[in-house]
């Protein structure tokens, strides 16, 4: 890591461009594409005034055709190119799960080895921002079921960066989920080139009665619930997971030895989410005989998100309901 | 002196309906706006002021039974298509009175009664969608037509081949709307589409395809009228593209870097609005003291609307998960 | 139920068209929809001479557009009918991802309870065939993250058409996983119209020391397994989950009360699959007490399908690998 | 005598390379198809007897440098592109000899060092593919092109819609070619196509759509050179369409219930290979001898493949998670 004088305070979205912006400079086979990332600057300004520096050669405007957008990345990685393919929003994906599932995921394996695709895919999720069912969706769980895939969730500019940046240096395909709401968030980002180990997950916060594992967005309010039960002298350990493909088993089942009770905190839906996951993970690994108790799962309500703004809220896990189960946890009310 | 078609096709009270629409639309609009700025509806949505001739003179031969599927930019079919201001501005507040009880805001903006099978966020979404409700119409004998609203941006996605590929193989009575404004979002048709014109692409899949100017009403009309007819009598799906521009911005995140102010204002002098209200009011239809009346009770109407939306009441908190599926019958 | 007398034996793939000629005979507004399931009788002949009998307005082959022609079906159950959609592959359900996912899930919800999108999704399923990577895949446990569908997996030829008929009946969204390597399994199957309850399991084999939860063609691998661990006086409970989503948590937490073993086995990748959301389920509930050992999960592995056909062998579970791990489970050698 | 256009163009050496190709791929799969009635093979495999002249003359100007993508129909593409049918039959035979260790098999047939970016299992998954090949050239400076192989059935498929229209915005060097055997698997183009000639889709995109026999293969092949041409120049996509036929069902679960015996007969008399061989001959590239001999070869190199994928290892059982991820460096 590098020295302090080398921080600097950065928006979320700031240290994507930056690293998206060093990868430009540095190798030239890395392009950019994806719809309105030019002189729009992408539909949360994350791209912003890349095409100024980069032309549009390197930073391309795609039609509205995501899935032979995504198409064109993965024959673009599989010929010499690095591409950096942005979704709109991370619902539509869905629109491309046939290249990125059927082909890019698969590609080597089907091939033997024979090839390489190198292409990564950044992809503006979750909900809060009144968008509604279509425009608000957490499906990261989805690209944990897919072998050939790496799944990433910063939760934090410095790690947003340096997945960009570990992605790129990735020779297989890689998502990149990135939280909207998160954008804004500042925080410290070294300088220069540097890169987040894929499949780490990372102790954000040290206790010994309960683990709490979040990832993202939920992974801030996880900490600040934490900050709050402590007070009570309930002491949660807050796992970021970072990681969805492959996952962090060793620190995660590492931290249920220690604290014995398990709760798993996520924005997609509850059912099949990643919390599913993790729990079943534990459970079958050789952390089972330390549990106290049951493991709770907090995930998305089982609907769409809504678009009224407080049934929105109260469709995913905040920190009132992220304390009060970590507390019943804790306290073995459940 | 030539008649404009619309004045020589439709009887006085329906053309002076389709002018008290087209302007509900731009108040609803302009409301929703002002709303939006005042905090009273959250998340984001996407002005279709300038395109009015082009939802309203579509709609105009269209009957309860005949059905739409609408975009993300679309408060103005649905006004055109019959929809309730109140209910509209009580979804945009996010109440339980709103047409989607709170769930869909202006993204999901529907009214299955009128015809409206709703807005969608999706691009591309409703064009398979507009497809199986002609098949149903044709397969259950009803005589109705689907219209399909979709923007220049949505015609480069694979639903809009698919769609159009199997409307045309099965001869299905729907007729794609284009409303070619110029960009999906920032890009230009030029910088998105292979071909100038939208309706060219009609002839990959053996339907007419014509292109007209958008903001005259009567040129939309007419246009969708030959499509309406073709459909109804069997003859299979039309294409028809609405030359328009939005004022607005794209969405509220828009930096307006793609176009400049001299050609936002050049497309301002072409609103349809005033051009249809001139015509009307030249032929006789009405003249400017009715026209000002339409205008005024347009406005009360959105007012009205308002307060509407205001006074309604919230969904339950606990009501999350209500509506994601039937409820149990009996 | 019927009477005995009212049972004949017929294949699975007989079961299904028995169900669609039932319903195309009693409702008009059923239509059958997919690609050459006319003339062709469909890629697994489950169609067959259906089109013989109805004529093609109702059994019509639609283009190669699978984003299209669920789309199609989406807005035809929007708007009067009934359609049963036949993805020839379920591989192939990614290329409309946005239609089941983003709009027919979706519609009650985002209209506000003003819509109904009564459509049949058929998916053929599942490896064995020598298919490979893009023909072969079991991708089941998505849909169980998306509320708003119904997810079904028979595993008998009643349940095939008892199911279909039940899916029928139903307003919402219901998709069926059929299993290819099933379609020419014979069992008995009552005659006229009978429903299937949607959202209970069944249980195949009562036990008393191991709970063995499977769905599809892995229910008979896990009663074959079954049978060969009775001989070692080990009494594995074989639950048939038949559906996905909702799941049967009663019955499931039942068996797991009585047995305190729990072993989930599916054809989906390990990772984020089938068994995920029930050891997570289990462990979150009551029964997590009951609990004496780990709980096991068998998927495929962490692959994409291979072609080799001994590879493909191994990359699912089979009667041997099931009943290796039921043994270790029930004397507690994890 | 008009003298076609290969003969006038090609060199004899390379003419003779190409008729011994065709009988390549002739004899290759009637030898997978024996392989697989013993037993040797398991899975399916579609068969593309008869359509050999689209394959041969279309790759005729590639080199290894140049792209393609091809389809679940490949092994003629494969052969033609230049790949040893040794390795082969190894693949169909599953072992990790074979050009994807076994993991592929006939629906994933690929050889990247020729250029053959693999068969694909997904109808249409290949378009999108092609042009991100295409892009990289562009990008890169290379002189290459990318040829992309499909069939009138994925020609319905969004994914060719989107790839053809982002093809003809950035003016990439992608050749698209349609093979239109009349079926996508029982559904004619008729059924499922609204338009009669699939080149006819060009215009959509302002692309050249030309239609030739693609049993002449000197008609593909003047076809094809024109759109590399163009490619090479810097002018962008272009869609050529070869009409011809399959011999065999669609696949090892065809009934073929959807065409006629007669129908069959009719192409059957339409052989490519026999017509360019005799082209071949009547030019002097050749004598009978000198064909026979040709033939021959071909016929020997598939029984030593055979054998040599017979005699090949097959992966180890434990690795069945190998290549899913690039092996760790260093
Ligand atoms: C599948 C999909 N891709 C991208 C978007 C984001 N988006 C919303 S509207 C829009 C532009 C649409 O352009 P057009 O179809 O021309 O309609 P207009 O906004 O001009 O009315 C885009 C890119 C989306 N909602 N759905
Ligand atoms: C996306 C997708 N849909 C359907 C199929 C099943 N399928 C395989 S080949 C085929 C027919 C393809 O027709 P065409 O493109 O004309 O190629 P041909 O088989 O005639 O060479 C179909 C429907 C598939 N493999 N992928
Ligand atoms: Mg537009
Ligand atoms: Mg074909």
């Amino acid at each position: 890591m590098n020295a302090m004088t080398d921080l600097r305070l950065m928006t979320y979205s700031e240290a994507i461009r930056e690293a998206m912006a060093i990868a430009l400079e540095a190798d030239p086979t890395v392009i950019l594409m994806g719809e309105d990332i030019g002189v729009y600057g992408g539909a949360f300004q994350v791209t912003l005034d890349l095409i100024d520096r980069f032309g549009p050669d390197r930073v391309m405007d795609t039609p509205i055709s995501e899935l032979g957008g995504a198409g064109v990345a993965v024959g673009a990685a599989l010929t010499g190119l690095k591409p950096i393919f942005e979704f709109q929003f991370s619902d539509f994906a869905m629109l491309a799960m046939e290249q990125i599932v059927n082909q890019a995921a698969k590609l080597r394996y089907m091939l033997g080895g024979e090839a390489s695709v190198p292409v990564v895919f950044r992809l503006p999720s979750g909900s809060g921002t009144g968008a509604a069912a279509q425009h608000s969706q957490s499906i990261e769980a989805w690209f944990g079921h897919v072998p050939g895939l790496k799944v990433l969730q910063p939760s934090t500019p410095e790690d947003a960066k340096g997945m960009l940046l570990a992605a790129l240096a990735d020779p297989d395909p890689v998502m990149i989920f990135e939280h909207k709401l998160l954008y804004k968030m500042k925080g410290e980002v070294p300088a220069g080139h540097y890169l987040t180990p894929i499949g780490k997950a990372a102790i954000r916060r040290e206790g010994t009665d309960v683990t709490i594992v979040a990832g993202s967005i939920m992974v801030h309010r996880a900490l600040e619930a934490a900050e709050k039960l402590a007070a009570e002298g309930i002491s949660a350990e807050v796992i970021d997971l970072r990681s969805i493909r492959p996952i962090d088993h060793a620190t995660i089942l590492a931290s249920v030895k220690k604290t014995g009770r398990l709760m798993v905190v996520y924005e997609g839906v509850k059912a099949f989410g990643v919390g599913a996951e993790i729990s079943a993970m534990v459970s079958e690994s050789e952390a089972f005989d330390f549990l106290d108790a049951p493991i709770l799962r907090l995930g998305a309500a089982d609907a769409p998100v809504p678009y009224n703004p407080d049934l929105e809220r109260a469709a995913v896990p905040q920190v009132d309901t992220i304390e009060a189960a970590a507390r019943r946890l804790a306290r073995r009310e459940v | 002196m030539n008649i404009p078609f619309a004045i020589r096709t439709y009887a006085p009270e329906i053309l002076r309906e389709a002018l008290k629409r087209m302007y509900l639309i731009r108040r609803f609009e302009e409301g929703a706006e002002d709303s939006y700025m005042r905090g009273l509806i959250h998340g984001t949505m996407h002005l279709s002021i300038g395109q009015e001739a082009s939802a309203m003179a579509t709609c105009i031969e269209l009957g309860d039974n005949d059905k739409i599927t609408s975009t993300h930019r679309g408060h103005g079919h649905c006004i055109a298509k019959g929809a309730d201001v109140g209910r509209m501005f009580a979804e945009f507040f996010g109440k339980e009175t709103g047409y989607c009880h709170g769930r869909g805001g202006s993204m999901h903006i529907a009214d299955v009664k009128t015809g409206n099978l709703g807005a969608n966020g999706i691009v591309g979404g409703g064009l398979p969608i507009a497809v199986g409700a002609a098949l149903s119409a044709k397969r259950l004998g009803r005589p109705d037509v689907t219209v399909c609203f979709f923007g220049d941006g949505a015609n480069n996605e694979g639903a809009f081949h698919e769609s159009l590929n199997m409307a045309a193989v099965w001869k299905l009575p729907v007729i794609f709307v284009c409303e070619n404004n110029g960009y999906g979002m920032s890009t230009s048709t030029a910088r998105s589409t292979a071909v100038k014109r939208i309706a060219d692409r009609a002839a990959g899949y053996s339907m007419p395809g014509v292109t007209v100017d958008g903001n005259d009403f009567s040129a939309v009309a007419e246009a969708v009228h030959h499509a309406i007819a073709r459909a109804r009598a069997g003859e299979g799906p039309s294409l028809v593209e609405n030359l328009t521009y939005r004022w607005r911005g794209h969405s509220k995140s828009d930096r307006n870097r793609y176009r400049t102010k001299e050609e936002i204002a050049e497309w301002m002098e072409r609103d349809p609005i005033a051009r249809f209200r001139a015509e009307l009011i030249a032929h006789g239809v009405l003249d400017e003291a009715g026209a000002n009346a339409i205008e005024t009770q347009a406005q009360a109407y959105v007012e009205a609307g308002i307060e509407f939306a205001k006074a309604s009441p919230a969904p339950g908190i606990g009501d999350v998960t209500r509506y994601v599926y039937a409820e149990a019958q009996g």
